[in-house]
């Protein structure tokens, strides 16, 4: 199995939670947003308080957990959105 | 197409955007901030963006209306940073022949908005204290046709 | 309430009458004079009215509104006289707490004062004519809820 | 039968076919609208133009052909309305 590495951005309460805004980490590829979540969970202490399930995108677009990673990708979680 | 600023929203630039001869109707929604007196005040909101992917769904989602409502001219800005209570956070202005297009379209922009814009809320209270807003009953996990 | 003015309508003062701190949406409607190339091309549009009639019927459509609406403030006005193309014939400010309520007024007013008010158009083509707008389709006569 | 006077006027192309904008006419009270416009077709060789079932108000009200008209009141006869 190959490794990927993912470029992952938090935002606003969960960029505060995490205590970063970015960070990189590497998934063995084909990997899902699902497999990024947990890696992230894990590596970052404060990004265990994110949701288990949180919105996120890949490349700016809303995607479900199962939605497909690959190397180079960036993955963002994103707080329940509350625009205008 | 600059959909995003740290300025005062303009209403007359955002209608003169989308004006055209050929259009009999103009619908303009504004979103501003109020003031909530049973939280103890909101003197204002601190808004951010995941900018790049704001800038992208909005594209998307006006691509989405425009192919929808086809005469239609639609211009759209929102507002980051602090935006003082009664101040304008977006604008959307839609412009169409005949007017139920440029309700519709006006209405469909600020509903997907909501629904789909990576922008964030930090309600200022008048106590000095800062609040996330965490949209009641939105689900956590949105898929791309904003199914859970 | 001043519903009737002979000079240009500007959107920030209607913008301005509805304004309110507890209000976070504001829909705004404009009627514009649009050209129709189709028929040789039309400069302006001539407006005259019934004037008092139509203060009247504006007075009791907008209450109706805010009956059905009530936390919806409401402010119009419509231009009399000789409107160039592209400028607006009329405009509707609609301010509530919440947006659907905002839309849902805001799109009331404009629908019934298109059927209700007593004002007449005289369409001003560029080859000098002038010709009355007729509606199409519109009934000769309309009783007191609209019906034929 | 008592008799009352009643105000009319004319608006935009209905003025024009008439060729005055006001008029005053007698009418049999109680009457109806559709008695006035009777009345005025007769009266005014160009009121001859308009339609037999005009849009009307009385007092500044859209009202059907068959409302009452006392005296003293104030009938107009309304093109069909294109405001906005």
């Amino acid at each position: 199995m190959a490794t990927g590495t993912v470029q992952v951005r938090f935002f606003a309460r969960y960029a505060e939670l995490a205590g970063c805004e970015t960070t990189a980490v590497s998934v063995a590829v084909p990997a899902t947003v699902a497999d990024v979540v947990r890696q992230v969970r894990e590596a970052i202490p404060g990004a265990a308080l994110l949701p288990e399930r949180p919105l996120a995108a890949v490349n700016m677009r809303h995607v479900r957990l199962d939605a497909p990673v690959n190397d180079g990708d960036e993955v963002a979680f994103l707080p329940p959105v509350a625009g205008g | 197409m600059t959909y995003l600023t740290r300025d005062p929203i303009v209403v007359s630039a955002l209608i003169a955007e989308v004006a055209a001869p050929q259009c009999g109707g103009t619908c303009v929604f504004l979103g501003t901030v109020r003031d909530a007196p049973q939280d103890g005040g909101v003197t204002g909101i601190e808004y951010s963006a995941y900018e790049a992917m704001a800038v992208a769904e909005l594209d998307r989602l006006l691509a989405e209306a425009r192919k929808r409502w086809p005469e239609t001219r639609l211009a759209v800005r929102h507002r980051l940073g602090l935006v003082p209570t009664e101040e304008a956070s977006i604008g959307i202005a839609a412009a169409a022949p005949h007017r139920t297009a440029a309700f519709e379209a006006c209405r469909y922009v600020i509903e997907e908005a909501k629904k789909r814009l990576p922008i964030w809320k930090k309600e200022l209270r008048a106590d000095g204290t800062a609040l996330w807003v965490d949209p009641a009953g939105r689900p956590a996990v949105v898929g791309p046709e904003g199914t859970p």
